[in-house]
């Protein structure tokens, strides 16, 4: 029911809801977030991005992220797939799918899934600029913000 | 022998210039905290581990300053995370 | 920047995540909400779905919403398709996609798209059953809260 | 002469009858609220106008009780919606 991957391929959005979603009658709505590389960051062009993390590590804690969102609403199925390696503007980073019977389940389910891999799973990028030079991203307050947003409550309501 | 395996990542791992090690377990360090300054004071390679922001994971799970460690171990150090 | 349609054909996702954002390098995230037609209903087995609309009306108040979606939230692009005519369980119903430089946006988008199309778009559905009677859907009171929920406060931020 | 297109839509449809009508816009039928009385007193036919659900819009916005209604409007008259 859950499909976790970690990769540096692309991801095929088309191909992963077909996986979810095809064939099943149960299933009312699908949401859906994608990430993409975009070709600047604070103002700066960027050329890529590279991506490291922890393997083995990141998958148990995307197995729990998505655990986590399977204990809050009802869903039918998730998908996470979160690329590594060396990405170009443009390039989709992360897809995350939550398939439910209802979508208010569905779409609250994207937002806690990726609000809580953004704080939660050992990934970290690397900015490369058009003059050669590279930074590591900084994590962001309102990353932490939105993640906590998520930690008591169930918005399968909301 | 008890024997602990370390990983950095990202700028951790720049700054400390490895991306693990194997370090035999000292005596009495029993807690993420000790083996954090134990490490620190080895040298000026391991002062990036006094940054505030850096986390810790022990056996791939979040750990705290006051989780134990012990032989066999994994502990990662590492910055906050930026994926997503 | 918007593309509104009302149509019997399904809708492609991938060809429409592709006319939304192929070639961008400003979009940092996509939210995405696809409706799909479940085989019950009210305890009941579900053979086929029709869905009649006010042509004319349907496409200025998809327009109008998505609209209200840009003065909300920074958005780079949106893309609303709703399905008119006989769907069977499993097809695709309602398609929403909303682009900006960030996810909260791009999330709070999609949920808004959806929740205001629920109550303000002019479609209704008739479910057929089995033995081959039919019944008119009902509008459900938590539709209209949720959209209420967005009447006034923009949660560009949540 | 002044007339109004009237459209019904979903089970509104089905229980008047007709999917749309032309009428002779009356003397003193100047709002919804009145055109729509003005509808129900015509027949059975158009007691589901009386349905305290029914929705109208006027030349294909969404209209209340009191919005005007004149020559040449479009008016419709439908159940609350149910697509998505």
């Amino acid at each position: 029911m859950a499909r976790v991957a970690v990769q540096t391929a692309p991801f095929d959005v088309a191909t992963e809801l077909a996986a979810l979603a095809t064939g099943r009658h149960d299933v009312g709505g699908i949401g859906s977030f994608i990430g993409t590389v975009r070709d600047t960051a604070g103002g700066r062009q960027i050329t890529a991005m590279t991506l490291e993390h922890y393997p083995g590590m990141t998958e148990r804690a995307l197995a729990d992220i998505v655990a986590e969102a399977g204990r809050r609403w009802p869903l039918l199925g998730v998908t996470v797939i979160h690329r590594v390696g060396r990405l170009v503007p443009g390039e989709g980073i992360v897809l995350v799918l939550a398939a439910s019977a209802h979508r208010a389940a569905a779409l609250a389910a994207t937002g806690f899934l990726i609000d809580w891999l953004k704080t939660r799973a050992p990934f970290w990028k690397r900015e490369h600029f058009a003059d050669g030079s590279t930074a590591w991203v900084e994590a962001r307050a309102e990353d932490d913000a939105a993640a906590a947003s998520w930690a008591t409550t169930s918005r399968a309501e909301s | 022998m008890a024997e602990l395996r370390i990983l950095y990542f990202a700028w951790l791992r720049e700054r400390v210039g490895r991306a693990e090690e194997t370090l035999a377990l000292p005596t009495g360090i029993t807690t993420v905290a000790a083996l954090r300054e134990h490490l620190i004071a080895r040298g000026p390679a391991y002062a990036a581990l006094a940054e505030p922001t850096v986390r810790v994971a022990i056996n791939q799970a979040m750990a705290g300053p006051a989780t134990a460690v012990g032989p066999g171990d994994e502990v990662a150090f590492f910055p906050p995370v930026t994926g997503g």
